[in-house]
């Protein structure tokens, strides 16, 4: 088992991938000669040439639509969208075309598409370079989102986009490249459906995801040491959700904390609220709670952005509301 | 060409005349849901187009206008027809509709109801045939007005900076629904327009179908042998509304008649009975065969075959969920 | 007060803004020599010509860029996108742009830009042709998105979008535009903000918006011959929701069912349950409900495409259960 | 020109380097946040080309490199050194940050992040000075990786088609990050590109700013008088990395050391001098100038400015919670 970066994982998930299968191909904005913008693809150009890993022209909706075509025909196409702010552009070809090809085909044709994306805010990069967008991809029938927490899932759940016969989203974050962690030495996949039990905990369940999970482990700990147990769960296929894995959770704790980097309205949280209420209301020993940006675009100052986006200390903060301390 | 093969030709023409115009009827008489978008007065030029490609190997797609393109390619009509009737048989199992006709087998990927949206989708099917090694080409069919989507200029850059085999062919009928073509593009022609990207282009007339297929043979070689985009604009026309809603207050009866004289089944049958093919007689017979058959085999087809069942609604959103 | 279409409605409030400020003007495709998809626009290029009603090329993002443009010049252009679904193309201009430049600019620069759009399912346009996009617009900052369910608020909400100093969405309906309604003959204006209560009632709220408001009118009908008087909310104006006007109802019935048309995920159901948990869940006497499409890309068939879009039988099957009866 | 507006012209672009230089330091020194992208070795373009429009009146929009634009719009260099420090004095109140500086009161109307967005926005200020009716005229500058988006063909054709009195400035530096242009476009002259748009269109050295005010008073003249767009194509080099996190694995030395032989201010300079206009001692005191300049009033404005109240996170959202 060795300690890797995010990075690493996803880079060391495209190789294995690119060796296996010659149908398998990379795509995306300086992620050849020069690398990637956070390495995940770096050394792949020299290894498997022009061919099969694409610098490609600015031109996100069309490289995008080449994927999906070259998917349609039994390509692995491995599509990097550099910040997902530029997927606004790509959603034409990913919504309409991607995430309905099959149905519309009644089943006849594959969109076996990939698509990587880090979202999320990182230091100060403004409004338009700022944005999370996971409830957009989440929100239209046909595509699957996962959105890996750590260098393990990083690796694991690109590996298995890239086999799954569906198109993929995969969200990452601009902050958890450098993110240090355990990815054992042997192939493996993680399922692309599932929340997943980070700590196991009896008074409240926090509901977390990318980058979030982090902030909830953070929080959890701490409450820990005022004898407070949280569930900490990663909710981490974000398209289709897990409802049983989420009801499991609340009927063990009666408690229920959403925590999403995103600002609220139509969000994660909105969602995971509204399968407690449907699945599991008269579990519910409080109100379920949001934690999540303020509604606003992401400012540049340093101390506005921190005010916008929530932190372990929120978490904390709603976690001991929740539990009426 | 042989003899047999040009009144083949014909007949391809004259069926596809027929077939659209039975779907016209058939909308009216509400068996047919949605949009529909038919081709008569185009037939020259996906049925010429197509003579020279390879069918059933090379890939096809196009937009909203495709029933002919899928027929053409070797999908059944019959499996066309049960589609726009929504059935379980129809070559997207009923959940397509007229604008996605599908036929996988014979490589026809589809059509798209988003104008722009095949662009990358052909240029994709051309990097997969390269990356896999085959001397297929991919071919993609739509208007002039799709040429003013921000995907032409994207996908016809990586078209020819990645060599991709494509043949772009441009219908340009002079109309995106209502709107004229010089009001739409500062530049009419559309072959004109793909200068900057380096991809060879031309332009002939879309009405006559032995001048479709010589430009296409070339156009077709062009890209299977050097393996490199090519774009062929076909002048040409609609008849009938662009879907069933037209009310064609854009345009004057006059021009409509004028190029109902250039209808590419009225010049082609024109030459035959010249060259002695075919006499009136015999297209005549030709045209009772043709309706016949749409209605006998496959209308009945499509008005017997079963519908979808409701159960299966959330089948095939996601393939495990049975393909 | 006369009777007027809903498309009438959109027309008459084009007509009088373009009458009034010559900095207005309208945009989109086939809207001027065609009169627009749905009539909406029609004999406005002959009287107002084609510098101020102007008929667009197929290339979504760049004329609502140009919209954009214009408005942060202190025009007032009203944007048609012909369908939803095609607004997938413009979401780089309109997100990353008309939703951030007044907050980005620090307030400097406004952007009264409108973008008007019918989304929804009609009668078998197929997957391409059927979105419900709403909950993509109201979830990011900086819009606001409004939905006029009748004639009266088609025309008294265009003629505050294009007074607004903010963007603005206005979602459409395909299947409205001929929907007959009362409009009052003199000028009037429709607050940007607010539900509006199109029926009192004591035994359950329904939440709904755009044509669900429809379908939950007949099921109040239906439910009253039953004796059951629901209250029903055009939520009306869904970025920013009224979460004041949605938990006043929910303290008065202490019931609440949210109807949309869309599929469920990350939906204007998801946050209407979520704002109610937040602000109201001790008064819910059960758990709250949403009726939504199903999970599907809507498909062609008649019967199919019935089945995944909710309706008033839908509703008042979901009223009843909420009502244990 | 004068003597005393050449001296200014040097003065304006030794300035635009050391404020440039001097936004690197604060960078490193963790000052300046976000991305940060530099202008060293571009001085000729914006400066050349805004020296011959009407600055405060004519409309001007860019991408994220946009400090040096802003700045010879108008713009208080103090307020945009704000602006990178995030302080309420700067010209976005410090909530845009680098990418993102406005001055609307001299019409600079911002720079944007998503590469290809401003071309419809500039297409857009030039609409509605159509329909004010002044003689002003709207003005983008963008990178030759740019003109590889949708918007760049959508926007090409619909201000050629409307002739909207928009000049297209096209900064090639010959990369896009890390990507050779030969690498991501099909025609490496950008000014070719445009042929099909009819828009009169033009390429010249973009080191030498007397050629570059020479051809943008032709552009400019051309817009403001024909009241339709142009292209104007200009050769140059970036200095330093695409932003502070640039490798430069992508170019070599060599390449690079080539191009500083043609700085634009080396050039300049070394024409100034042979007219007699400046000497080295007179240079070196200008730019000591410049420097106490940046140091005394620009940056310490920045350094003592406030920040913004996080009680204000919420203002500016919509237009009626304050402006
Ligand atoms: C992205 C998008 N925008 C707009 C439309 C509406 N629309 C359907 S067909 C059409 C005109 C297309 O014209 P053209 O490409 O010339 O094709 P033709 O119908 O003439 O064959 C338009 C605007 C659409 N379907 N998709
Ligand atoms: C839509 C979009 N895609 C990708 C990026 C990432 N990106 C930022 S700058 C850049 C290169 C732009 O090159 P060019 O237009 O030549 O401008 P230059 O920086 O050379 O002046 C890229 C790809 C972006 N900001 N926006
Ligand atoms: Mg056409
Ligand atoms: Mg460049």
């Amino acid at each position: 088992m060795a300690e890797m970066m995010y990075w690493q994982a996803i880079l060391r998930a495209h190789d294995e991938e690119l060796a296996r299968d010659p149908l398998v191909f990379a795509m995306g904005e300086d992620i050849g000669v020069a690398g990637g913008t956070y390495k995940a693809t770096s050394g792949l150009y020299a290894k498997y040439g022009p061919e099969r890993v694409i610098d490609t022209p600015i031109s996100e909706n069309s490289y995008t639509g080449i994927g999906i075509g070259a998917a349609m025909l039994g390509c692995r196409p491995i599509v990097e969208i550099m910040s997902v702010n530029f997927a606004w552009l790509a959603m034409d070809q990913l919504m309409n075309n991607a995430a309905k090809i099959h149905y519309m085909s009644g089943g006849k044709i594959r969109c076996p598409f990939v698509m990587r994306v880090p979202g999320g805010t990182a230091h100060q990069l403004g409004a338009q370079h700022s944005a999370r967008m996971e409830k957009v991809f989440m929100g239209i029938s046909g595509l699957r989102v996962v959105t890996p927490a750590t260098p393990r899932d990083a690796y694991g759940l690109l590996k298995s986009a890239v086999r799954s016969d569906d198109p993929v989203v995969l969200i990452e974050h601009e902050s958890m490249y450098n993110l240090k962690g355990e990815v054992p030495d042997e192939e493996f996949f993680t399922p692309l459906e599932g929340v997943k039990v980070m700590r196991p905990g009896r008074d409240l369940s926090i509901f977390a995801y990318n980058i979030s999970v982090h902030w909830a482990l953070q929080a959890a700990e701490r409450l820990a040491k005022e004898g407070v147990e949280a569930e900490v769960i990663d909710l981490r296929a974000l398209k289709p959700l897990d409802r049983a894995g989420i009801a499991a959770s609340v009927r063990k704790t009666h408690r229920a904390l959403i925590v999403e980097e995103d600002e609220a309205p139509v969000g994660v949280g909105a969602e995971v609220m509204a399968l407690i209420n449907e699945d599991a209301f008269f579990e519910l020993d409080a109100a379920p709670v949001r934690v999540h940006a303020k509604d606003v675009p992401i400012p540049y100052n340093r101390r506005l952005e921190k005010a916008a986006i929530p932190n372990a200390d929120d978490v904390v903060a709603a976690a001991k509301k929740l539990l009426g301390k | 060409m042989e003899a047999s093969d040009r009144k083949r030709l014909l007949r391809e023409m004259l069926f596809a005349r027929r077939f659209e115009e039975r779907c016209a009827q058939a909308y009216q008489e509400r068996e047919i849901g949605g949009f529909l978008h038919l081709y008569p007065g185009q037939e020259a030029c996906a049925i010429g187009v197509l003579e020279k490609a390879r069918k059933g190997q090379d890939y096809v797609v196009t937009g909203y206008r495709d029933h002919i393109h899928a027929i053409q390619c070797g999908a059944d009509p019959k499996e066309v027809m049960a589609e726009l009737y929504g059935k379980e048989t129809g070559s997207s199992r009923g959940r397509g509709g007229s604008m996605h006709i599908y036929d996988v087998d014979h490589h026809f990927m589809g059509g798209y109801a988003l104008v722009g949206g095949p662009f990358p989708l052909a240029a994709g099917f051309a990097k997969a045939i390269k990356l896999r090694g085959g001397d297929e080409i991919a071919i993609c069919f739509l208007g002039d007005g799709a040429n003013n989507q921000g995907t032409f200029h994207e996908t016809m850059n990586m078209a020819s900076l990645w060599k991709l085999p494509v043949l772009f062919v441009c219908e340009n009928n002079l109309y995106g629904i209502g709107t004229a073509i010089e009001r739409a593009s500062s530049e009419i022609n559309q072959y004109l327009r793909v200068a900057p990207y380096k991809i060879a282009a031309s332009q002939v007339d879309g009405q006559d179908i032995d001048v479709v297929m010589a430009e296409a043979e070339k156009a077709i070689t062009h890209v299977r042998e050097k393996r490199e985009p090519y774009f062929l604009e076909l002048m040409t026309y609609r008849l009938r509304g662009h879907s069933m809603s037209d009310s064609g207050a854009y345009r004057s009866k006059e021009e409509v008649e004028q190029w109902a004289q250039r209808d590419p089944i009225g010049i082609y049958k024109k030459r035959l009975e010249a060259a002695g093919i075919i006499d009136a007689a015999a297209f005549q017979a030709m045209d009772e065969e043709i309706l016949e058959q749409i209605e006998n085999e496959i209308v009945r087809f499509a008005l017997e075959s079963p519908e979808p069942r409701v159960e299966d609604l959330e089948r095939y959103v996601y393939v495990a969920e049975g393909a």
